[in-house]
């Protein structure tokens, strides 16, 4: 085989397909549909670094299911080419999911194998900052997650915090272990500098992701942030009850580390003076911040707050104290809520939130809205402010209207007021927090770049705005508050596309996007059966009590165990199958990995084509009386193949279950094969691999050996001389039919009928193994028509002629080989392989070849080109040219299908023609009969 | 009246960008008859209309006008560079585009699909004899309001509710086999043999039908009953798995035979039996191709 | 009754004599050569069945079934390989679609439905091929002549489309 | 002018029928047709225009005109000898409500099939068999321009009996002696004066000899016929319209006959695709606009050039019947204006 893989005149192209094939006998075009490996296989040198790093174990087919391999594997010990082959079922929802592209399935992977360095290193190649997407995301992969079709999704998010605050933990280590956060990325970490400049204004999720992204592509980049503190909404917006400080504190300073420069408290407002400057390029990641509010009486007295305000002073560790206050939070949306549970933690004022939407509606998580009823802050939903009631020039409540609300319109309420609901909600402060909107006063004001008020900024497919240099991503772009996710999403994007502007052509590409793993709730079952998941129920997050909250800003949510992130990660179906952590691509030291190789479709021009595809094994579970799958210790003859082989599953023994040798085996002859119920056919090699079988079970496993058989059927040379050695070396054996296996008092007993000479009509053993037959494979009818050969009535393909022409199809120039006719052994293989190869170069060698007399032929005055004979030719005989019909005389065998759909009967069959079988028609019911013509 | 303006503007930007040499649509005879307009100047594009009138499916023209140009092109004559014709469909003739796709009367890119909204088509169109007002029994039926297959959509589809109760097949289904061929036979008793069903027809295609070849292999040119039938039967096979139930073909009848109940009969037997619709997608018909383990065919005799 | 060319419009004989006249189209590789082999064998085959050979099963044009009947056909008979053994592949796949539809218009129209019949006969199968022929005659013997044809002429009689001489009258007028 | 009424009129319709082969307009499921009818009770009495001109009666859709049989005893040597029937039509026939543009119809079909050599025997036996009673039109329908070509819709010149409609029964005109005799000796009542006059439609300009030649190279034809669809519905309406095509054929196989072939004639029209195709494929009139063209010149200039007579009379059946809406006025008014334009 090794040979065959080398020869320079054989083009082996494993993991494909062919597709489609037209032509004829010396001139076939054939398409071969190429499955990406991942690896590339003339660089793998076979060595295995990245099976030994691969997290993900499956089934191994090769070895009949009795042992596991890697995601990354190779077929088997001899296969050819050696290469490894990655196993890829698409992309995971969750990555699909992620803005960020982030690859869950994969840092759960290792998280599974609690390489949590690992794991980290795998988020932080999509994310610089898993510690705020652990925490505040609104995990759209979770809402994608397979596992939510079954239960309840994975806790995706959970684990991603467990992770990233265990690296927090470790940080000081962390260096020590390689840093793998750049495999797999287009990025380097100290790259040749292009020499372009890049600013970025805001030191948001957007702008640092896009910082970050740039100098790793060897830009080199400023960021400049008006506030005193770099995160943006990560750092002034979201409180610290939800994200502490001295995480994202580290995760900025990583990304800092890489090379960014970073000035603070300046904010821009001279974008084309930043360009005259000398930078290359601007990006505006500015964000949303301008709080809106209502135009209605009174509001603007001062004791209106903003929400941003409030968060901002909290975070900048302004001291406040709302105690004794009635405070009211208009808005019921996430900053609503974080405003009013901040509100509440600066002195217990009395705190509640008033809104447009039903209880039901509010736009802000609900899980967040029980945790704010809980921590006491009450709820007035459904209704409409129509005024800041001032008395004595204090603020002392809100006039509200009860409205029936039912979502906006063109950016309007729509919604009805209901008559005589008008009531005050007693208040002295109010806190605005009903939506935010970008600031756009720093733009230049020749409005040269342009946006869509009141929405954002206006940019193009490459992200760039009005003013060419310029570029926008974030909030500030969507015209609104978004998360976290969506801003790093956008800043990876828009640094690809700056990198493009910058460097033009051999800029960065957008990745190419893999088809999604769409798994059924069948599939999921499997999978959890197989123990490829676990069964677990979803490991929910817990919180501290509510009494640890009080006037502090103390995390609330908890983060999980490690065995509760282990039982988490256990409950990942990896939908993949290769859970793209990217691990081996680090492992492998010649780079020969490429997860981005895409199907490839190569066009082939060949003479002959000669198939050798196989067979496939009777699979037995479908035949319950031999109790394979049913019974423990029953295994196919395959199976025990693998058992045998030093490579094998058990390294060559042949074990029971329990992990002990079995003292007696029996051999069951004719499974699946000369059956009424399952195959008619004689499988032919059954008999002689049996023998082999008793002979190694004999030889090596030194077990008691009992063959049960209904013919020995022993054709070839030598073999009747093997059978008698094997008798000789003392197995036993009974003619019969096995009529059923059964357990009885821990052995297998197997019991058959017809047996003569006085013998035994049951045996009781250890383990049986199962001769099982030959069977077509599976896609036999699909390669048939693909090649348009026939069939027989078994289902192999077909010769044209069993004695004169057996390597031969009914299609010239294509013709058979092996076990895919009927069932052979492996000399009869060869040897018919090497009958096929001679018809097909004797046929080369002629160069001409003979037709069939009968054929089509077209009338092209008739036709009308309407391709209908070209949809019915088996042979895909015919071709449409110039507007009509034409028939590939080579390939026409005369069947005369095309005829007989031509609706204009424009295509006739020489020597069937129309006018003769009307005029046989004609004449035969013209012939009277007459009572005694009739025998 | 939108609509109209809508086809107009289209058949002027077409005309004058040169994508398309000629536009088909409808116009208004001087009888006040919609029927078939073929334009080719932009100042032309008002005479288009498109009003409840327009029945006559415009699809068979495409291939023609097709034709006509390349001739035109290779021979010198004119000097059209650009070989794509746009055309007005409802959304049953756009079925036929699939259909005469399908069977390589034409390419997609050859043809500017003006796809249309449809709201019905009324009762005695084309003839002028629009009377009663009522919608034709097959718009009645039909729930498809935006065509399957188009460049640009004219108008919104409205959702409509209809079922095809194929009432008027179980009438004839219900009856022996005796009365059924007394039914038959009284109607194929009036057809002319003019072909006028045939060649409206945007399906049949043949360079020279098989019922009308000067062999009288298939047929008699005679017109006694049975051969007719014949021509009938035979005629509708052909279009069996292709007919897109324009019902052009009863309605140009000047006899009045309902031709479309063996459509219709076909139609929904291939169906039933292939879950195949004529036109659905750009597929050939079911018949020519090999059996699925889908197809729900049944052999009972 | 019977028209100018004296087509039997009605049983001439009667029920008893009436001995069906059948097309068979048999495919050349199975059905024909199950015929063969019942021949061999010397099964019974009635000899209502005028047998035509094609290549396959799927050289069977509808129109030639339509054509049978329309000439005064009783019955028609299609016979092939089993699908999966069609020595064409698929060439029967289409037959079986086709027969059918074709089989469901003829009835559409009054064709009573037992009077066409597709069925598949390998060349091992000499006495399933016998068994089918006849119990296919029987059925047509039964159903007595055919009257696809007679009844149009017939239509046309009682319809004055053909006047006391037998020429046809208006608007059909000929012949 | 004698008066008729409805009952002695059913009366003399039912004792032609038992005579003679009697046509008249009825409703064949729901299309008006002339028909062959067994009494009066099944005539359409109010009737317009049936959708068929009554030219079938005397030029049918297909006509035999000879079977040609092998014959001879089987038992003799190079026996096979053939016998040549030919088709002679023997009846007598009336035909009742011939409008008078049918009427005139014949007339012009005269003009060729009668009284031109060679004399067609076929059209001729059955004219000569054939009487026709006219039913005068009490107005003019949408699309009848008869007036335009020299017609009326009381016309009576045409036909061997006119009736009117009148109050109480039918105005009788007794035309030729054929039409008297179909009277017999029935006794009538004298009608005072004269019936009503038709309403009568605008008579539409006729363009001349001239319109025809010099815009026969015009690009109106082919516009014209870019929607036609070849279809020859016009032609098979049209009470004038005599192509014809003539084929050998088999007789279908029949028990007791065999080898039986037969010639016959069937109608045929210009505006057909395969009209003017001749052996090898070739079509010299291959352009719908070739044909359509062909199927106006015809009527109005190559017919009346050969035969003296106008091959349209203006009843507007293609007109109605046309399912693309071609409009044999809307032809003629295109002509005369264009022909004015330029003559000016
Ligand atoms: C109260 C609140 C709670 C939130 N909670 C969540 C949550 O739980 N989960 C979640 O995913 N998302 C949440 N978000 C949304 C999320 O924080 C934002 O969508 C995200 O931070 C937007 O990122 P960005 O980079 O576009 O802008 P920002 O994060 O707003 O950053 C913009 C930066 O630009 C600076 N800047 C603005 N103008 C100028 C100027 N002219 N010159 C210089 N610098 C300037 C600002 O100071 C700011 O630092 C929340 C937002 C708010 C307000
Ligand atoms: C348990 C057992 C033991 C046996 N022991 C012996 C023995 O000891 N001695 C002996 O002589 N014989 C033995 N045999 C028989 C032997 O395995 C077969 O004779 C032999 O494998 C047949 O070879 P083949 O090349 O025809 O098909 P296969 O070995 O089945 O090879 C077919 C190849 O085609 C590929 N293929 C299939 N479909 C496609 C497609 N559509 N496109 C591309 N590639 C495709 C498959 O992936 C496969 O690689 C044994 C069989 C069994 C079941
Ligand atoms: S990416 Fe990860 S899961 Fe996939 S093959 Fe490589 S190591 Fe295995
Ligand atoms: S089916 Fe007939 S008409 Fe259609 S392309 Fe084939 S030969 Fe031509
Ligand atoms: S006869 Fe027709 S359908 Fe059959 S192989 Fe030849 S071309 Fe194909
Ligand atoms: S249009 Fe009507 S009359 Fe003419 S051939 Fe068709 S069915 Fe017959
Ligand atoms: S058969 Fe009739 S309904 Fe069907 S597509 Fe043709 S014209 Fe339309
Ligand atoms: S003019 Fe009208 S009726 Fe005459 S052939 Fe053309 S489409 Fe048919």
């Amino acid at each position: 085989m090794a040979s065959v893989g080398r020869h320079p005149n054989i083009n082996l192209m494993a993991y494909s397909e062919v597709e489609h094939i037209s032509g004829y006998i010396g001139n076939f075009d054939v398409r071969v549909h190429r499955k990406p490996r991942y690896i590339d296989a003339s660089v793998c040198t076979g060595c295995s670094k990245c099976t030994e790093v691969c997290p993900v174990d499956t089934l191994n087919p090769f070895d009949m299911n009795l042992g596991t391999r890697k995601a990354v594997y190779r077929h088997s010990a001899q296969a050819v080419p050696g290469s490894y082959t990655i196993e890829k079922l698409g992309v995971a929802p969750c990555r699909n999911a992620c803005p960020t592209d982030q690859r869950a399935q994969g840092y759960i992977a290792l998280v599974r194998e609690k390489r949590y360095a690992d794991a980290y290193w795998a988020i932080r190649r999509e994310h610089p900052f898993p510690s705020v997407c652990g925490r505040v995301c609104n995990h759209q992969c979770e809402d994608a997650c397979s596992r939510g079709k079954y239960d309840e999704p994975v806790n995706i998010m959970g684990i991603k915090r467990f992770v990233s605050d265990w690296a927090f933990a470790n940080r000081d280590e962390l260096p020590e272990m390689r840093d793998k956060s750049l495999v797999g990325t287009p990025f380097v970490h100290e790259p040749v500098s292009t020499g372009k400049k890049v600013a970025i204004i805001g030191a948001g999720p957007a702008g640092l992701t896009a910082a970050l992204d740039l100098v790793r592509l060897g830009h080199s980049v400023k960021v400049y942030d008006s506030s005193p503190i770099a995160g943006g909404m990560m750092r002034v917006g979201i409180p610290p009850h939800r994200m502490p400080d001295e995480l994202l504190d580290w995760e900025i300073e990583q990304i800092l580390n890489e090379g960014i420069e970073l000035q603070l408290n300046t904010r821009i407002d001279d974008i084309p003076g930043l360009l005259e400057s000398g930078y290359d390029g601007v990006l505006v990641a500015t964000g949303a911040h301008r709080v809106k509010k209502l135009a209605i009486r009174n509001s603007n007295h001062p004791q209106n707050w903003l929400s941003l305000d409030l968060l901002k002073r909290i975070a900048l560790g302004e001291e406040i104290d709302l105690s004794g206050k009635k405070v009211v939070v208009l808005g019921g949306g996430n900053v609503a809520l974080d405003v009013a549970r901040t509100a509440i933690r600066l002195g217990q004022p009395e705190v509640s939130i008033a809104c447009l939407e039903s209880r039901g509606e509010m736009p802000g998580f609900d899980w967040e809205i029980g945790v704010a009823e809980e921590e006491g802050i009450r709820l007035f939903p459904g209704r409409t402010f129509k005024e800041i009631v001032v008395e004595n020039e204090h603020v002392v409540g809100v006039r509200c209207v009860e409205v029936e609300f039912r979502g906006f319109k063109g950016g309007q309420p729509d919604m009805d007021e209901i008559p005589g609901s008008d009531h005050v909600l007693p208040a002295d402060l109010v806190i605005w927090a009903i939506g935010q909107g970008p600031d756009f006063s720093f733009l230049p004001p020749d409005g040269s770049v342009h946006i869509r008020y009141p929405i954002g900024v206006v940019t193009d497919d490459e992200m760039m705005t009005s003013l060419p240099g310029v570029f926008c991503a974030g909030d500030v772009r969507r015209g609104m508050t978004f998360f976290v996710v969506d801003a790093i999403g956008e800043g990876h994007h828009v640094a690809r596309c700056i990198d493009r502007y910058l460097r033009g052509e051999n800029g960065l590409k957008e990745p190419y996007q893999q088809d999604v793993v769409e798994l059924s709730v069948e599939d999921i079952e499997t999978r959890i059966t197989d123990g490829r998941a676990s069964n677990q129920p979803r490991v929910p997050i817990s919180c501290i009590p509510l009494e640890e909250r009080l006037n502090n800003f103390r995390e609330v949510d908890l983060t999980l165990t490690e065995e509760q992130a282990l039982t988490e990660a256990e409950r990942c179906l990896g939908c993949g199958l290769c859970s793209e952590c990217l691990e081996c691509v680090a492992a492998c030291e010649i780079g020969a990995i490429h997860h981005d190789m895409q199907d490839e479709l190569v066009d082939l021009k060949v003479g002959a084509i000669i198939l050798a595809t196989g067979f496939q094994d009777f699979d037995p579970s479908v035949a319950p009386e031999f109790g394979y799958g049913r019974l423990n210790n029953v295994i196919t003859a395959m199976e025990f193949e693998r058992m045998i082989n030093p490579s094998g599953p058990t390294g060559g023994e042949v074990l029971l279950k329990n992990g002990k040798p079995p003292k007696s085996v029996a051999i069951l002859q004719c499974i699946g094969s000369r059956s009424e119920q399952y195959n008619s056919h004689c499988s032919r090699v059954c008999c002689m691999y049996s023998l082999k079988i008793a002979q190694l079970v004999h030889d090596y496993v030194n077990a008691e050996v009992h063959e049960i058989y209904r013919d020995m059927r022993t054709v070839s040379g030598g073999y009747e001389a093997f059978f008698n050695r094997t008798k000789q070396a003392g197995v036993n054996f009974y003619h019969g039919q096995v009529t059923e296996v059964e357990k009885k008092n821990g052995r297998l007993v197997v019991s058959w009928d017809e047996s003569y000479y006085n013998e035994p009509d049951h045996v009781a053993v250890d383990m049986v193994i199962l001769a099982t037959g030959f069977e077509p494979r599976d896609d036999v009818g699909q390669v048939a028509s693909t090649f348009s050969v026939s069939r027989s009535p078994n289902g192999f393909f077909l010769e044209r002629h069993p004695k004169l022409a057996p390597v031969e199809t009914a299609t010239d120039g294509i013709y058979l080989a092996g076990a895919c006719q009927s069932p052979m052994d492996i000399p009869d293989c060869v040897a018919q392989a090497g009958g096929a190869v001679a018809v097909a170069l004797s046929m080369i060698d002629q160069g001409t070849i003979a037709l069939e007399p009968s054929i089509a032929a077209v009338e092209t005055l008739y036709c009308a080109g309407c391709g209908q004979c070209v949809a019915a030719c088996p042979y895909l005989a015919i071709e449409i040219t110039d507007g009509v019909a034409v028939v590939n005389e080579y390939s026409c065998k005369g069947c005369g299908t095309c005829a007989a759909v031509c609706p204009n009967k424009a295509m006739k069959l020489i020597h069937y023609s129309d006018q003769q079988i009307v005029a046989e028609m004609i004449g035969a019911l013209n012939l009277s009969v007459t009572p005694e013509e009739v025998t | 009246m939108s609509k109209t303006i809508d086809i107009q503007a289209k058949t002027r930007q077409l005309l004058n960008s040169g994508q398309v040499s000629c536009v088909i649509g409808y116009e208004i005879g001087p009888r006040g008859r919609t029927r078939p307009a073929f334009i080719y100047q932009p100042d032309d594009a008002e005479r288009m209309v498109w009003n409840r009138s327009c029945t006559h499916n415009l699809v068979p023209y495409v291939s023609d006008k097709l034709q006509s140009i390349e001739k035109n092109t290779s021979t010198g004559e004119t000097e059209t560079t650009q070989q794509q014709v746009a055309v007005v469909v409802k959304p049953c003739d756009s079925r036929a585009i699939n259909v005469l796709t399908a069977e390589k009367q034409f390419s997609r890119d050859q043809v500017y699909v003006i796809g249309v909204a449809c709201e019905g088509i009324v009762d005695g169109a084309g003839f002028g004899r629009e009377d009663n007002g009522n919608l034709q029994a097959r718009c009645q039926r039909c729930s498809e309001r935006e065509p399957v297959v188009y460049d640009i959509l004219i108008g919104e589809p409205q959702e409509v509710e209809a079922v095809d109760d194929y009432s008027d097949l179980d009438r004839l289904t219900d009856l022996t086999p005796d009365a059924r061929v007394e039914f038959w036979l009284s109607q194929f008793d009036r057809c002319i043999r003019c072909y006028a069903c045939r060649q409206v027809c945007p399906m049949c295609n043949c360079p020279t039908c098989l019922y009308e070849r000067d062999d009288s292999l298939w047929v008699g040119m005679g017109i006694r009953l049975n051969e007719k039938r014949t021509f009938h039967l035979g005629r509708a096979y052909h279009l069996a798995g292709r007919c897109v139930g324009c019902n052009e073909c009863e309605r140009v009848c000047p006899m009045k035979i309902p031709i479309s109940l063996l459509n219709r009969m076909l139609e929904r037997e291939v169906e039933a039996a292939f879950g195949h619709r004529a036109g659905a997608a750009a597929a050939p018909s079911p018949l020519v191709t090999i059996l699925d383990s889908e197809d729900g065919i049944s052999w009972t005799s | 009754m019977s028209d100018s060319h004296g087509d039997d419009v009605g049983n001439v004989g009667g029920l008893n004599s009436f001995e069906p006249k059948i097309l068979g189209f048999l495919c050349s590789w199975c059905s024909y050569t199950g015929a063969d082999l019942a021949g061999t064998n010397r099964l019974k085959v009635p000899s209502n069945l005028r047998a035509i050979r094609v290549p396959c099963s799927g050289r069977v044009a509808p129109e030639l079934i339509m054509r049978a009947f329309d000439q005064g056909a009783d019955g028609v008979l299609v016979l092939g390989c089993h699908l999966g053994e069609c020595h064409y592949d698929n060439g029967n796949h289409r037959t079986a679609k086709r027969m059918p539809v074709l089989h469901s218009l003829l009835s559409f129209v009054g064709l009573e439905p037992e009077r066409l019949r597709l069925d598949w006969v390998s060349a091992s199968e000499g006495e399933r091929f016998s068994k089918i022929v006849e119990e296919f005659a029987e059925s047509i013997r039964l159903l007595g002549p055919c009257q696809w044809r007679p009844k149009a002429l017939q239509w046309e009689a009682e319809n004055r489309l053909i006047n006391q001489k037998g020429e046809m009258s208006m608007p059909q007028v000929g012949r | 002018m004698d008066i008729i009424t409805r009952d002695q009129l059913a009366a003399l319709l039912d004792n032609l029928a038992s005579s003679r082969t009697l046509i008249a307009p009825c409703e064949a499921e729901d299309v008006l047709l002339y028909r062959r009818v067994p009494s009066s009770a099944e005539v359409a009495w109010d009737f317009d225009l049936p959708v068929l001109s009554a030219k079938g009666a005397l030029f049918p859709p297909t006509e035999r005109l000879m079977t040609v049989e092998k014959g001879g005893d089987a038992g003799e040597e190079n026996a096979v000898q053939l016998n040549i029937l030919e088709t002679i039509f023997e009846d007598e026939q009336v035909i009742f409500g011939v409008r008078p543009c049918d009427a005139r119809g014949f007339k012009a079909l005269d003009a060729l099939l009668l009284e031109t050599d060679p004399m067609d025997t076929y059209y001729a036996r059955r004219r000569e068999k054939t009487t026709l009673i006219g039913l005068a039109c009490g107005q003019m329908g949408p699309s009848c321009f008869c007036t335009s070509l020299g017609g009326a819709p009381d016309d009576w010149r045409d036909v061997d009996l006119m009736l009117t409609e009148i109050e109480d029964g039918y105005a009788v005109k007794v035309v030729t002696e054929k039409g008297r005799a179909l009277l017999g000796d029935l006794s009538l009542r004298e009608l005072p004066g004269e019936p009503t006059a038709p309403v009568l439609n605008d008579p539409l300009p006729v363009p001349g000899d001239e319109a025809w030649t010099s815009q026969f190279k015009d690009g109106f034809w082919d516009n014209l016929a870019e929607r036609c669809l070849s279809c020859r519905i016009c032609a098979y309406v049209c009470p004038v319209c005599r192509c014809f095509d003539v084929r050998d054929e088999l007789v279908p196989a029949t028990t007791f006959c065999y080898d039986q072939y037969e010639r016959i004639r069937c109608w045929d029209s210009c505006t057909g695709v395969n009209y003017r195709k001749i052996a090898g494929g070739h079509n010299p009139r291959s352009e719908k606009g070739q044909r359509l063209r062909n199927r106006f010149n015809c009527k109005f200039y190559y017919y009346p050039q050969q035969y003296g007579v106008i091959a349209c009379t203006g009843c507007g059946r293609c007109i109605d019947a046309c399912p693309v809406n071609i409009d044999i006025t809307e032809v003629m008014e295109h002509l005369v204006i264009t022909q004015e334009g330029v003559s000016k």
